[in-house]
């Protein structure tokens, strides 16, 4: 193979050479040139070793398709050299061939080919069972494909949305007509195009595919209604014309994925050409006509010295003058149109003989097939089309599509360039059309109040397009490879059929024929025909499989994107980070565990006081007459008679009677109530109230706001607490003025609008102050600043899960469970079986009526030094007899202290446990009387 | 079975010598007008099933009908992850009998399903999920199963490719690490059972659609086909994704919503990750086959649907989410993506058992942990069928419990899944 | 209005770029009324009495300015804050991050939405200043920081940053 | 991601929304166990058209009933639920 003089459709800038290396050897190419076309231009001819049998393979249709053309490219594995260009210093080698390309040494598995029949491994590697995961070892490193580094460079991937009224995928001269005639019609367009340039198969064409190429591409580049993407390829189809596109060329990154809601998908993704099946079709030398014509016309490399060329079709017999007119001596031309054909293609690393169905052996170097096309249906099956095999075209044809999908080009049948750019602007109008149905559509629905002339009703007339008489052409009368990048032969599909493997899904399981990268691309219509002739029918018969998303492999950078992961922070967050707090992830929020020191932060509280940013705390503000009702309903407690300024704990349940909030809420005002939950809960529970106020309750007077990042929320705790308090605000603290469960609003270190609630978590004398959040860091630091005096000290979450460990107090979620229903917490006197309704009362109401659930209880280990770690497991020999939910050395007490779930039967104060440690040992334990280790009685907090 | 028949390496080196094709695995039959048992869904549960009850029950009058190809359904979707570290004890206890179905299946059935023990590794991402590992492992070691919580040098050491660096949203914590979880062949396991039923006598028909059941005072009398009734005093619902609508043509109502769940495969590389790697705050878990994909999957679709088309966002929340755990790998492509039914029930755990009409039983509602207990739950059905009542493995997952309120506790695991 | 003018005196903008301004406006005063405002349907924003009034669900109002007289009132100028993104690109740039269709039939000025921006819920009122094409960008405080980083990060292939 | 046309957002992507599931009715408090288990965990899982509950959580917040075909995804009315504007 050797570079051309200059071509009139040439796609290289020779005045721009690209020096780049193969295998560690420096090269020269052109811009313009894909690795490939560089590699062939300086005679490589083999490109890759196969998957299973590591035979030499080179270049079959030079595009992205080409299963031999699989290289690594630096840190990046499987690039597609017949697609990718190529670029300055670019490092390329070869896949999958140890030690070197030309010599292989597993190659050895080509002698072993009789024996290696499809499903192989099923057939042994069973006995002896020991040496099963040898064998394991000895597969896995047969697997093929490129290589991938710990530490590669990143790759820069983006996302965005759009929103065309039309996208047309193909650009070809078909998806060209489309694009510019729906843009003329009004249509905001889209034209996705896989490869680097407009123009399909005109750009390898003759003067006149030349000259309506450049016409078309100057109409669709210059009209501003249109966004052109090369390079770039629809990826997929999904719902509701929910179209991927993963784009390539885009300043600043090397992939972006494009989310398009499309009001109208036109499919011109032409068609594929199919390889023939007969012994030695894998030869480096045997190529598909596209392939040789994209060489020649676009890269002036010549493919090959002395060719055969075995065509059956039009395009096939174009790519004869095209090789004569390269300088390639073609030496024998079979008409497959006729009864001959070719049997058998010889040589060792490459083509060196053709023998045909006379028997006739031609010296060549170079075979060429032109025996029919596989239509580019995927994007079709996804819209829900089950396109149907057209026997006179060979080939599977569009059935049934949605409205919002049109088909035109090649996928729908053949013609000359007027005929295909006819059918295209006919198509591209019937689009606009459609998608100003859509369009119409949404706009009446959008509340802007823009409003539309309705949309013309009666369809664009579309001339036909036929697909063309072709004859069926699958296999010759030898065996060759129906999959190239899974190296299933015609045989293997026999021997599958045989074995009972007898629909073409189970055949495609079983032989792996469809499954490799290329994704049956060019094989699907060869193997369902091949398997039609294995089992007796014909492909017509035999179903085709399902084309699955994406059309072509697409990286997992693109479809990540920037990897934006929402995440919460309290306004306090500047203060945590300046003191280095370590981070806590709680759901999407960043909190502080602790300082450094979280037991000097427990002493911090329980000796002086303390202050903790909680404002992650749910709150949501509650207005309304009937807001009593909803509390009433969605709390286990009773809520009637909650007075203005007091503060009420509440538990709610699922309709399951399982716990799956807690919190406090407290009255502001007449008709004003702040309600409080878990901060983990927070989103939960404001959807809960909102799903019984509008499915269940629309008659209630109740306004809801969800105020959660309003306040800035601050619990100062410990004995000082009363103090620090006081020197911030007016407010009166004497205990008989402001009481514990009591709530007041006020200014507190000049910040008007806060409310305090006195409640304490930690067992402390303590006061949570809801600050307006702007101000919330200046409060927290007033708070520190005024009582430095005071003893007082941050402290974070792994502090107050310590105290309020020691006081009993359970979390939802880690002290209850999926299953936990509202007895088993030790909370009987709250839930209120007397009241007419409440969500979950059912439940609960059978639970009171039952003895057999696990209940929470305090339990100290008898050894105080042993913390069992949280989950372990509370057992009776082998029998679990309960769990370990929550457990701490408690700083206050010195000691051990766990809170956990127990079987009724052991649950009474008193009872001895045995707690199972991760080590195997089981340690004594009891359970207390209280859940509190801690100041039982509450004496701390409410005094 | 027939000895000629054999799969060895012996077997392949003859018929490879001699070029001779092996014998069909199974065979196609006209549909009997009556059988004993009918098992409706060609899948690993019905195929199992069916085994089980010719081999360890003399039951062989068994047809098992499939209304496209065997194992087209969930059996050929999923990821194929194998193991037995559950939350609670008696579903550990089931998963384990069936992992030790499963270490011996290849002999058993003649039929390497390729079962490759890899090692099963479940993420930790957050100090309450780090306690939820801790949980299972404990409840799993008292089963005398092999799982424990590891460390981020250890978890680096057994998957160099995770980031185990101080991570801000998603860092790794722990692990719960379990050795003889792994990977299987999902359709090998499925042709191995037809292969071994049908020699022992079941008749599989594939293309066969259950259309109704007749039931006659409370019994189950006629299964309905598309290709014609069968009579039989013994229907088996082992589908997943229709068991609600075959569970109907019964009238029987079950406390079942179909969720599709979506997997995906990447093009082959060279081996780099050995061991089944899960998050489930991430909903993701990664595994590499022996030809060198990934195989990934997630959780269930947001939204109940009968669909199978697979989505986008799928697509890319999974991408986002295998890069949090492995940016390295940000250049290997997706190669392919679909989904399959999953049959999700209230409380994460399956229905096995009797149902109020007399002879049809139930073995659905599998959620996304279907495939791992085919053996298994294939062996306890077929016992559950010859002996008329459910055996203790089985007895906590009976239909009743949604009527008593008796649920299975695996929710608690649900978020950690597979 | 004034106080909402794509760089007010006292406000510098967070970041400029070739054809873009990123301003901060949390600071201004917003409020939750419940009734009052029936002419601004959902999805819309107006200009009442020098207020700048939207709506993005039925019965409740989003006021910006001093506190409105109605009963009840909400204060929800904490609870959110408040950027306005202006210029050419701007439309550009909510593509990367927001899937809904900004154009011009679609979302034209005054046109009001509670929407994921980023993956958070916000909202999103296209409110030109002086014919140039501006947004102001509404999310919950805690996500705030994210955001506002996002939009950066997003931003800067149009120069912001 | 399915377009979901709310009645007072217009077009909207699916993922602003939350699916509730097919619509049951809460029995009274009073039901005795089978009717109150059948309303908790029993469902028709049907395949095909079905109305169901969606909640428009990133957008309007509003629950509103949605018809689609379970199989196809093709979606009908959606009309807001009862007693909201």
């Amino acid at each position: 193979m050797s570079r051309l003089s200059e071509r009139p459709g040439e796609v290289i800038d020779r005045t721009r050479p690209m020096d780049f290396s193969w295998n560690g050897k420096p090269y020269r190419g052109y811009a313009g040139d894909s690795i490939a076309s560089a590699l062939a231009a300086s005679g490589v001819r083999v490109f890759s070793r196969s998957f299973k049998y590591h035979r030499p393979r080179g270049i079959l249709t030079a595009s992205f398709h080409d299963p031999n053309l699989m290289v690594q490219v630096g840190d990046e594995p499987n690039v597609r050299a017949g697609h990718r260009l190529v670029e300055e210093k670019m490092e390329v080698s070869a896949q999958n061939a140890w030690p070197s390309l030309g010599f292989d040494a597993k190659g050895v598995n080509r002698l072993l080919g009789r024996f290696l029949t499809p499903g192989f491994y099923y057939k042994t590697f069973m006995s002896p069972r020991s040496l099963w995961p040898w064998y394991q070892r000895v597969l896995a490193r047969f697997a093929a494909g490129g290589v991938v580094g710990v530490d590669p460079q990143p790759g820069r991937y983006d996302h965005r949305y759009a929103h065309p009224d039309v996208l047309v995928a193909g650009g070809g001269p078909a998806g060209m007509a489309a694009a510019i005639d729906a843009a003329e019609a009004g249509a905001a367009v889209i034209l996705v195009e896989e490869e680097h340039r407009l123009g399909g198969h005109l750009r390898w064409g003759d003067s006149d595919d030349l000259g309506a190429l450049e016409e078309l591409s100057a109409a669709v580049l210059s009209h501003p209604g249109i966004e052109v993407m090369v390079d770039s390829v629809v990826t997929g189809r999904y719902d509701h014309n929910w179209v991927a596109i993963a784009q390539r060329g885009v300043e600043g990154v090397d992939e972006r994925l494009v989310k398009a809601r499309v009001k109208c998908l036109v499919v011109a993704t032409g068609t594929i050409e199919r390889p023939y099946v007969f012994e030695g079709n894998d030869l480096p030398g045997v190529m598909l006509s596209t392939a040789v014509r994209r060489l020649i016309n676009l890269h002036a490399v010549r493919p090959g010295e002395r060719a055969v060329v075995l065509s059956a079709n039009g395009p096939g017999d174009s790519a004869i003058a095209d090789l004569e007119e390269a300088g390639v001596e073609v030496a024998e031309v079979i008409d497959a149109r006729g009864d001959d054909t070719v049997i058998k293609a010889s040589g060792r690393m490459g083509v060196q003989g053709v023998i045909d169905s006379r028997g006739r052996r031609h010296d060549a170097d170079l075979l060429v097939t032109a025996v029919g096309w596989t239509t580019t249906t995927t994007l079709l099956n996804m819209a829900g089309d089950r396109p149907m095999y057209e026997p006179r075209a060979a080939r599977y044809l569009s059935k049934s599509l949605p409205y919002d999908v049109l088909a035109t080009g090649g996928i729908v049948g053949d013609g000359s360039t007027d005929q295909l750019v006819q059918h295209g602007t006919a198509i591209g109008r019937e689009a606009a059309r459609r998608a100003s149905v859509v369009k119409f559509q949404w706009l009446t629905a959008v509340p802007t109040g823009v409003t539309r002339q309705p949309p013309d009703t009666s369809e664009i007339e579309v001339p036909p397009l036929e697909a063309e008489r072709h004859p069926e052409l699958f296999r010759s009368s030898t065996h060759g490879f129906v999959d190239y990048s899974e190296d299933v032969t015609s045989k293997d599909l026999f021997a599958a059929a045989a074995e009972g493997y007898d629909s073409m899904e189970l055949a495609k399981r079983y032989t792996t024929v469809n499954m490799g990268p290329i994704q049956g691309k060019l094989e699907a219509v060869n193997a369902v025909a091949i398997h039609g002739e294995a089992t007796g029918s014909s492909p017509l018969e035999t179903s085709t499989t399902t084309w699955r998303p994406p059309y072509a492999p697409v990286s997992l950078g693109v479809l990540a994107g920037r990897q934006y992961e929402p995440v919460r922070y309290s306004v306090i967050q500047p203060w945590h980070e300046r003191r280095e707090a370590k981070p806590l992830v709680a759901g999407s929020w960043i909190r502080p565990e602790h300082y450094g020191d979280p037991v000097a932060e427990v002493t911090a509280v329980r000796e002086a006081v303390g202050i903790i940013d909680v404002s992650p705390l749910g709150k949501i503000d509650l207005r309304g007459r009937d807001v009593p009702k909803l509390l009433e309903f969605v709390y286990v407690n009773k809520w009637s008679k909650l007075d203005v300024g007091k503060v009420r704990y509440g538990i709610m349940c699922n309709e399951d009677g399982v716990i799956f909030d807690d919190g406090v809420t407290g009255r502001l005002g007449a008709d004003q109530y702040m309600m409080s939950s878990t901060s983990g809960g927070a989103a939960g529970v404001w959807n809960w109230l909102d799903d019984w106020l509008q499915t269940g309750f629309p008659d209630w007077d109740v306004k809801m706001t969800a105020v959660t990042d309003g306040y800035a929320s601050i619990n100062v705790a410990g004995p000082n607490s009363r103090e620090l308090v006081g020197r911030l605000t007016e407010i009166d603290l004497r205990p008989e003025a402001f009481g514990y469960m009591e709530v007041r609003t006020g200014v507190v270190a000049g910040v008007p609008g806060c409310f305090l609630w006195r409640i304490g978590f930690t067992g402390e004398l303590s006061y949570e102050i809801h600050v307006p959040s702007a101000y919330g860091l200046w409060v927290w630091e007033r708070l520190l600043e005024k009582g430095e005096d005071l003893g007082v000290r941050a402290f974070g979450i792994e502090a107050q899960r310590i105290m309020r460990l020691e006081k009993g107090h359970f979390i939802v979620g880690q002290d209850t469970d999926g299953l936990t229903q509202g007895h088993g917490m030790g909370v009987d006197w709250a839930i209120k079986l007397d009241k007419p309704d409440f969500a979950g009362k059912p439940e609960l109401m059978w639970q009171a009526e039952r003895d057999d659930y696990r209940r929470l209880a305090a339990i100290q280990t008898e050894d105080p030094a042993i913390v069992p770690p949280e989950a372990s497991q509370i057992v009776a020999g082998d029998v679990i007899k309960g769990r370990i939910t929550s457990s701490r050395m408690s700083p206050t007490l010195g000691r051990s202290i766990c809170l956990g779930q127990v079987d009724p039967d052991l649950a009474a104060p008193g009872s001895r446990l045995h707690i199972r440690l991760s080590d195997g040992v089981t340690v004594a334990a009891r359970v207390l009387e209280h859940h509190a280790h801690f100041d039982p009685e509450g004496t701390r907090l409410r005094g | 079975m027939n000895q000629k028949a054999r799969f060895s390496a012996w077997g392949l080196f003859k018929r490879g010598l001699t070029r001779s094709h092996w014998p069909r695995v199974w065979d196609h039959h006209e549909l009997r007008d009556s059988y004993d048992v009918v098992i409706v869904g060609g899948g690993v549960h019905g195929l199992a099933t069916a085994y089980y009850l010719a081999r360890n029950h003399g039951i062989t009058n068994v047809a098992v009908v499939e209304k496209s190809y065997i194992g087209s359904g969930g059996s050929g979707r999923n990821t194929a992850i194998v193991r037995s570290n559950y939350l609670t004890p008696e579903g550990s206890k089931f998963y384990d009998r069936s992992v030790e179905l499963y270490e011996h299946l290849a002999a058993d059935l003649n039929f390497n399903v390729m079962f490759e023990q890899r090692g099963h590794m479940t993420l930790a991402h957050s100090d309450s999920s780090l306690r939820t590992m801790r949980w299972r492992a404990e409840v799993n070691k008292l089963q005398g199963i092999d799982s424990s919580v590891i460390g981020p040098e250890e978890i680096k050491s057994l998957a160099p490719f995770l980031d185990t660096s101080d991570h801000p949203r998603y860092p790794i914590l722990g692990a719960l690490w379990h050795p003889p979880g792994g990977i299987v062949r999902h359709d090998a396991v499925v042709w191995g059972y037809a292969r071994a039923a049908a020699a022992l006598g079941v008749h599989i028909h594939q293309g066969t659609e259950l259309t109704g059941i007749e039931v006659e005072s409370g019994r189950v009398a006629v299964a309905q086909t598309s290709r014609g009734d069968i009579a039989t005093s013994t229907i088996v619902n082992c589908t997943a994704g229709w068991a609600s609508l075959v569970a109907k043509m019964a009238g029987v109502r079950l406390p079942i919503i179909t969720r599709p769940l979506q997997a995906a495969v990447t093009e082959p590389v060279r081996q780099f990750l050995h061991p089944v790697v899960v998050s489930g705050s991430l909903h993701t878990y990664v595994s590499q086959t022996a030809r060198g994909e990934l195989v990934f999957g997630a959780s269930v679709d947001p939204f109940a649907s009968y669909s199978t088309r697979g989505s986008l966002e799928f697509a890319t929340g999974l991408a986002t989410h295998v890069l949090e755990l492995m940016p390295a790998i940000s250049k290997m492509r997706m190669l392919r993506q679909w989904a399959g039914l999953c049959d999700m029930t209230p409380d994460f755990g399956p229905i096995i058992g009797p149902t109020p009409v007399d002879g049809f039983y139930v073995d659905v509602g599998w959620g996304t942990y279907g495939f791992k207990a085919g053996p298994v739950a294939g062996e306890s059905v077929a016992e559950m069928v010859a002996n008329g009542r459910p055996g203790s493995l089985i007895e906590p997952f009976g239909l009743e419990r949604f009527h008593a309120g008796t649920l299975t506790a695996e929710k608690g695991a649900a978020a950690v899944g597979h | 209005m004034a106080e909402l003018s794509p760089i007010p005196a006292d406000l510098a903008p967070e970041a400029r770029g070739e054809s873009l301004v990123l301003s901060d406006f949390s600071v201004v005063p917003k409020w939750r009324v419940f009734s009052g405002h029936e002419q601004v349907r959902p999805g819309t924003s107006a200009t009442v009495e020098d207020r700048l009034v939207w709506s993005v669900s039925p019965g409740e109002w989003t006021v910006v300015g001093p506190a409105p007289e109605q009963d009840p009132v909400v204060d929800l100028s904490h609870v959110r804050m408040m950027f306005r993104l202006t210029g050419p690109d701007s439309s550009g740039l909510l593509a990367k991050v927001c899937a809904l269709d900004l154009g011009e039939d679609m979302f034209p000025d005054g046109a009001a939405a509670r929407t994921l921006v980023a993956g958070v819920a916000t909202e999103l009122i296209r409110d030109d200043q002086a014919g140039e094409r501006s947004f102001l960008i509404i999310p919950s405080r805690s996500y705030g920081r994210y955001l506002h980083t996002v939009l950066l990060d997003a931003g800067g292939e149009f120069g912001l940053g | 991601m399915l377009v979901i046309l709310c009645p007072h957002c217009g077009p909207r992507n699916s993922d602003e929304f939350s699916f509730q599931g097919e619509i049951v009715a809460r029995p009274g408090p009073a039901s005795d166990q089978e009717t109150w288990r059948d309303y908790l965990y029993m469902r028709d899982n049907v395949a095909g058209w079905q109305t169901e509950r969606w909640f428009h959580v990133s957008g309007c917040r509003r629950f509103l009933n949605v018809e689609r075909h379970t199989v196809t995804n093709e979606i009908g009315v959606v009309t807001p639920v009862g007693g909201v504007q």
